[in-house]
């Protein structure tokens, strides 16, 4: 996509926004019933959220459990089973005042008790969770009174907070007696959501049915807040990995809703497959795509060489390869959507080949190879690769492609060998937990200076005090180029047009409350 | 009879040892670390450390391989890394699917090679023989899920006559499941009707110059059954055989087609697993397979004598 | 005699013409294509047939003719090296296997049957999985693979013939196991060994495509046929072309490889005489 | 009496990429009920083609029966509708082979084999269909016929298999029975056996059997009379006994000088056996003229360049012989 095309893309975008915003109040009133068919890429990898990262099973089982807090539409921090919080002048403690008379599936009303053994048991080392380390300096866990839990830090960390509220992994409250009568093997999820867990078949379906005890709290529907809604009997979401499988099943009316629609076919689904009744949403998420530059091996270690890089890459070439234009040119680890994003975030470097060549020569770059790591998992993965490959050979780099397996790169990511490794990430509200990455690239080892920004952000959820640290760390970025974050991605779903209520989060979660099928 | 069955199986034992044996280390020969595939960004070292050890991924191949194959034996296959669900019970759900793509493919391959196979044989290097064997050639020519994708989306979308995802297990509602089986059954099928066809073919061939052909004619009988009870009979032998060595093709298409129209089978979880270096899953399943193929080539040789009675058990 | 049978059988010849057409185009690929197949022009991309793209061109831009015609050398070259490797290392061990007989029979074959246990694909599957993909590594693992069938094949010759007359005498008359295998057992197994290796080939370009869609093929931006069929894959609803030109090179290769093989069987075969 | 079979001016020919095959080629021959035909020559003059054109099994392609008249009581075999043929197939005519190894079908068990024809052939019902082949079991000799019928063929004997045969080809009491070698694949004494139990049956059954050999000792015992065959022409037909006494076709001297006779008792430096010079030609590429004459000792000049014709040598004595014409 050229420059001149972006902002009709913009106001496409907005103009679907408006649509989708506008047809909600015009619609009829909310009708009850009915089951949801969900056409999602990829199948839940385990029913115990605690035990993977996977976003899917906590799109899924976003349903079935909920949080302590939760992200809003602008991913802040919004109350859900707490109804709210204190945090002590000292940042040491944390008192949470839970919603009285939630209930489990099982009828159980969710206590305090609850919350202390949910967040004692993502601690343990028994249960597979994926982020022990935001927890880490959790010092103990107290029940004041049924409805009260307050935690003690070891030291200031309120970025904790976010990762309570993340999105995956889901940090599910779960009910305390149910998951001792289980085990360790879960097999009957029971949580307070809207939703009740019903079957698993992997591979072939994941079955929920409206929980119907459940009182949804006061306020509009915000994010994984306010007003949650269960229209729908029945939620069923089937795994079809074959992309154009799941394009023909919506077609088809074999599912209702697809939460993947493929970047290269959305001009077909506009031109050809609105007539059919198939409505298409887009919009653009703070997840991002870049490419991390390792400041340690031979050749890019050099500043000079990675300077050259910055100037060698014309983004929308890598917009283009990667998401086919749907997304938003974006430079810092703090994307557009996040409350920490300044305009400042916007500086980066712009293509000049001239300049680039002329750095190459000043690094004393002499036609040595340059790996370019990357998986076919995700196909704008090795859209990246392709331009940025040819851009950089474009300026005479000699860019070459690995291409490896998911499991190998990540094996190669967190092993340290990597020259230039291509990867996205999905929403990251607090920006700290963003610039995790620059301990992988070997940036914090030679610019300690990152890690204490780190430091000081987790310590602290002052607006300001954040914002200034964020900017500091995106200069840093600026000066010594340890990746190139090229784009926001946008979001792109579909349905049929009988379904009402459904919006994109930009989040990347699929929330189904307050959605119906109209009859 | 017994007797036989029994000593092919004796005989089978350190073929499956063996097969054990290349399955365990061929997986474990897989670079990536399961632990961090499914912990992802957030997992500390120590983290990582205590699931391996909670794993016995921490001890040596060559223990971590003797208790593998001492729980297999026991009917253990272990537990996924990914889902925290027994292997054994996730293969248990997964097989039936796997099983009845499979077999049915069977029986639509059967039906389409023997015939033709039988009539290129009747009508040798004549127009017809041409036709026949060039349509069964053509099936076997074209890339699995190519041929998948195309079939979905002429008889799915284009025509509506099947659904195009989605699986309703056939032991609980017959018609509807074969909806669902029939398109990737057929796909699947197609590969091993050109195989099987040309091998009925050329044993017609051979079994028809065969005296007792021009016995059975000698006899008075009619063309049909001198094709079917006389020929057809002793050609099978070594169409079986071929039947039996493509099973394993079905098997190993089942993985492809089973991602191609969404069917929650052995050879779809088979691939989810490697790529998520779930070692205890895809040992089971790999294992699984093997077992199956073994077992299938096990009931060809027993039916073989079926066939040929030739064949002594002594 | 035997051009002269080729010749009689239509199929088989038409097979023979479609193969040595493929295997010229593999040698005059860079000569044939029009554009470079790697090269990327991504604000041109999903191109119709066109003059200039006579096969349109892909997600990224890329020249679809000249990707297939690439393509041909890669699967070709897949295909036949892989061929060899399993006929290579397949007749020695099963000339071995059945010259010897004997506890090296039992071994090799004990060996050979638990190869033979994996669904090929599965197997190659996983052998892929452990090297990782490069153009080689397929190579290798579908060379692999095919072993067992080639050695069974020249076991059963090889074992039926050492019982024959002239081998013994050939014995006796003190040549090396070395000069019996190679001058008397070997010649004896052409007609189902050349018969083997045709549809092994056809079987190896097939192969090739499943690893590919699988993910576990020759790592992109090869323009292997595989890689190119399955990454098209994505957009045959929007885009056919993508699809449709490289599945018929790959439909109408095999389909040679096939036809050759089966007439091949019909004139080799002295059983069918 | 009538002839039961009347084979006149046979052409049967196979077209093959090398070239066309004149493998029976103007074959007459007749039989009459209760007659024993032998049919000598070598092998390749189209003996066996001639038995199989009577049942019209020749397999097309690439073989044809080009012309012809093969009469079964006056009935034209040729002229009718294959279904009508199928009828008159191991019912009227039936056949036994030269190899009971391979004309047994491995697969099924002999009492399966057996009643094939029956059932096919007569309305009876599955307990009479054995009750009548147990009874042929027994008349063919062959010991606990009932138990053998749950055998298969290789669970027997050559021999049992042959009786196997004979039973299976006398069951429905044919008017025809075309023998091809039916005893070459025995051993010397069971091929007495076999031969003797086919005379007592076709005696009981008032049957003609063509009697293919190459065996002129099995011939000059069992046939009444002879019919030599060279290159797909019948050479010369006489009754058994004028033929051994004398032949007249230098073709048919020379194959009786080349059996031993056993009786002639010179013990050391006897005779060495006559062996006719030369080698049976290629059917693809036959001589001019009489296809004999490139071997035979008595040739004259038209031998070469034209066929002979059929002479009458004697009393139902006939030669294809320029000697004679």
């Amino acid at each position: 996509m050229k420059k001149g095309t972006y902002p009709v893309f913009l106001a496409l975008l907005i103009a679907s926004v408006i649509l989708a915003v506008s047809s909600t109040p015009l619609a009829a009133a909310p009708q009850r019933g009915g089951t949801l068919n969900i056409g999602i890429n990829t199948d839940i990898t385990a029913i115990d959220p605690h035990t993977t990262t996977a976003a899917i099973t906590a799109s899924v089982m976003g349903h079935v459990y909920e949080r302590l807090i939760g992200l809003g539409e602008n991913l802040e921090l919004v109350p859900v089973l707490a109804e709210r919080w204190e945090i002590s002048d000292d940042n040491l403690q944390i008192t949470f005042y839970l919603r009285k008379g939630k209930l489990f599936h099982n009828g159980q009303e969710m206590t305090a008790d609850d919350v202390k053994f949910t967040f004692d048991r993502i601690r343990t080392p028994e249960i597979k969770f994926g982020r022990k380390k935001d927890f880490a300096d959790i010092d103990r866990i107290e029940v004041v009174d049924k409805y009260t839990v307050r935690f003690y830090m070891k030291k200031s960390n309120l970025s904790m907070l976010y990762s309570m509220a993340y999105l995956s992994p889901l940090v599910a409250v779960v009910c305390e007696d149910e998951v001792e009568k289980q085990g360790e093997k879960m097999t009957n999820p029971i949580g307070t959501g809207p939703y009740k867990f019903v079957e698993w078949k992997p591979d072939r379906h994941i079955l929920l049915e409206r929980f119907e005890k459940y009182v949804p709290q006061p306020g509009p529907k915000n994010g994984f807040g306010g007003e949650r809604v269960a229209y729908l009997d029945k939620l069923k979401f089937i795994p079809i990995t074959e992309e154009s499988a799941a394009t023909m099943a919506l077609l088809n009316k074999e599912v209702d809703l697809l939460v993947y629609v493929p970047f290269g076919m959305v001009e077909q689904f506009k031109n050809n497959y609105a007539k059919k009744g198939i409505v298409l949403e887009e919009k653009t998420s703070p997840n991002w795509g870049e490419i991390q530059i390792h400041m340690q091996k031979p050749v890019v270690e050099n500043l000079k060489f990675r300077q050259a890089m910055a100037y060698a890459i014309d983004r929308d070439i890598v917009l283009q390869a990667a998401l086919k234009g749907h997304g938003t040119p974006h430079s810092s680890w703090v994307a557009r959507k996040n409350a920490y994003y300044t305009p400042f975030h916007d500086k980066w470097y712009e293509k000049d080949t001239a300049k680039a060549k002329k750095l190459l020569k000043e690094a004393g770059y002499n036609g040595e190879e340059v790996n370019i790591s990357v998986s076919k998992k995700y196909p704008m993965h090795f859209g990246i690769a392709v331009a940025v490959q040819s851009e950089l050979q474009a300026v005479g780099i000699n860019a070459k492609l690995k291409v490896m397996e998911w499991a190998n790169l990540i094996k190669a990511m967190y092993g340290n060998d990597f020259e230039i490794l291509i990867c996205s990430h999905t929403a990251r509200p607090d920006p700290v937990t963003a610039y995790f990455y620059m301990k992988l690239n070997g940036m914090e080892e030679k610019y300690p200076r990152m890690a204490q920004i780190k430091e000081e952000a987790a310590g602290t959820l002052d607006t300001q005090k954040r914002i200034a640290l964020f900017e500091e760390a995106h200069q840093m970025c600026i000066d010594t180029v340890p990746s190139y974050v090229f784009y926001n991605q946008n979001i792109v779903q579909a349905w049929q047009d009988n379904v009402k209520g459904y919006t994109i989060w930009e989040a990347g979660m699929q929330r189904y409350w307050g959605v119906w099928k109209e009859k | 009879m017994l007797n036989y069955s029994i000593r092919r199986l004796l005989y089978f034992i350190p073929t499956l040892f063996i097969v054990a044996f290349m399955v365990f280390f061929l997986v474990r020969l897989i670079p990536g670390d399961p632990i961090q595939v499914m912990l992802g960004d957030g997992a500390n070292p120590e983290t990582i450390a205590a699931v391996r050890e909670k794993m016995g991924l921490d001890r040596p191949l060559p223990i971590q391989f003797g208790i593998w194959l001492g729980s297999v034996v026991k009917g253990d296959f272990g537990t996924s890394i990914q889902t925290n669900r027994p292997v054994l019970q996730s293969i248990r759900e997964r097989f039936p699917v796997t099983i009845t793509l499979t077999t049915l493919a069977l029986l639509f391959s059967l039906l389409l090679s023997i015939p033709t196979g039988m009539l290129a044989a009747v009508y040798r290097n004549t127009g017809k023989d041409y036709f026949f064997m060039l349509l069964t050639i053509l099936g076997v020519s074209a890339p699995v899920f190519w041929l998948g994708l195309l079939s979905l989306l002429v008889f799915s979308v284009k025509l509506g006559w099947f659904p195009s995802i989605g699986f309703v297990p056939i032991w609980e509602d017959f018609w509807t499941g074969l909806t669902y089986l029939i398109l990737p059954a057929v796909t699947l099928a197609l590969h091993m009707a050109a195989v099987v066809a040309r091998m009925t073919r050329s044993s017609m061939l051979e079994v028809l110059r065969l005296e007792y052909i021009t016995h059975a004619r000698a006899k008075g009988l009619g063309e049909g059954k001198v094709l079917i009870k006389h020929a057809l009979k002793n050609a099978f032998g070594p169409t079986l055989t071929t039947i039996g060595i493509q099973y394993g093709q079905l098997l190993g298409g089942a993985v492809i087609t089973e991602s191609v129209f969404s069917l929650p089978g052995l050879g779809r979880y088979v691939m989810v697993s490697i790529h998520a270096r779930d070692y205890p899953a895809v040992q089971g399943c790999i294992l699984f397979m093997a077992l199956i193929y073994v077992v299938i080539n096990l009931v060809v040789d027993l039916m073989y004598t079926y066939f040929d009675p030739r064949i002594e058990y002594n | 005699m035997f051009m002269r049978k080729i010749y009689k059988n239509k199929l088989g010849l038409a097979g023979f013409i479609v193969i040595l057409a493929f295997a010229m185009l593999a040698l005059a690929a860079p000569w044939v294509s029009t554009h470079d197949p790697l090269k990327a022009d991504v604000m041109n991309w999903k191109a119709p047939p066109s003059m200039d793209h006579f096969f349109g061109t892909d997600e990224y831009g890329r020249d679809i003719f000249s990707r297939v015609i690439h393509g041909t050398r890669i699967s070709m070259y897949i295909s036949f090296l892989s061929v060899l490797i399993a006929t290579f290392f397949g007749v020695s061990i099963g000339a071995i296997s059945g010259f010897y007989g004997g506890w090296i029979d039992n071994i090799i074959m004990r060996f050979m049957d638990a190869v033979m246990s994996f669904p090929a694909i599965l197997l190659a599957i996983g052998i892929m999985a452990v090297m990782g993909g490069s153009i080689y590594n397929v190579t290798i693992a579908l060379g692999f693979v095919y072993i067992p069938r080639f050695a069974r094949i020249i076991r059963g010759s090889a074992l039926s013939l050492r019982q024959k007359e002239f081998v013994e005498a050939s014995l006796a008359l003190g040549s090396s196991d070395f000069t019996i295998i190679f001058r008397h057992i070997l010649p004896n197994c052409m007609a189902p060994l050349i018969v083997q290796i045709t549809l092994s080939l056809a079987y190896a370009i097939l192969a090739e495509t499943g690893l590919s869609f699988l993910g576990l093929g020759a790592p992109p931006p090869a323009p292997s046929w595989g890689n190119i069929l399955s990454d098209a894959r994505n957009l045959m609803l929007d885009a056919p072309w993508m699809t449709v030109f490289p599945g018929i090179a790959i439909t109408m290769c095999v389909l040679g490889f096939n036809l050759l093989g089966d007439a091949l069987r019909d004139i080799l075969d002295p059983r069918l005489k | 009496m009538d002839n039961i079979l009347d084979i006149q001016d046979l052409h049967t020919f196979f077209y093959t990429p090398e070239g066309t095959a004149k493998a029976v080629n103007g074959v007459s021959l007749s039989l009459k009920p209760g007659e024993i035909l032998g049919l000598v020559g070598e092998s390749g003059c189209g003996k066996s083609v001639t038995n199989l054109s009577v049942l019209r099994l020749i397999s097309d392609p690439p073989g044809k029966i080009v012309s012809g008249k093969i009469s079964l009581d006056g009935q034209d075999l040729l002229q009718l509708p294959k279904r009508d043929m199928r009828k008159i197939r191991g019912d009227r005519i039936s056949m036994i082979f030269q190899e009971p190894m391979i004309s047994l079908n491995p697969a099924y068990t002999i009492g399966n084999q057996l009643m094939e024809a029956l059932l096919t052939h007569r309305k009876i019902s599955r307990a009479e269909a054995v009750n009548r082949v147990v009874e042929m079991l027994q008349m063919v000799e062959i010991p606990s016929a009932e138990k053998r019928l749950k055998d298969y063929p290789h669970h027997l004997s050559g021999g049992m298999r042959q009786r196997v045969m004979i039973a299976e080809a006398m069951l429905l009491r044919p008017q025809v029975l075309l023998a091809d070698e039916p005893t070459t694949a025995l051993d010397v004494t069971i091929q007495a056996q076999v031969l003797e139990l086919m005379y007592k049956l076709t005696e009981e059954f008032d049957t003609a059997i063509i009697l293919v050999t190459h065996n002129l000792g099995i011939v000059a015992e069992s046939a009444q009379r002879v019919a030599v065959m060279y290159t797909g022409r019948v050479i010369e037909e006489a009754p058994v006994k004028d033929l051994f006494e004398s032949p007249r076709h230098p073709y048919t001297n020379g194959l009786l000088r080349s059996v031993p006779v056993p009786d002639q008792n010179r013990p050391a430096g006897r005779e060495p056996l006559y062996e006719i010079e030369g080698i049976v030609p290629n059917l693809f590429d036959l001589p001019s003229g009489c296809s004999f004459h490139p071997r035979c000792s008595r040739i004259k000049d038209i031998c070469r360049h034209e066929q002979p014709p059929e002479v009458e040598v004697g009393t139902n004595h006939m030669a294809r012989c320029w000697l004679y014409a």
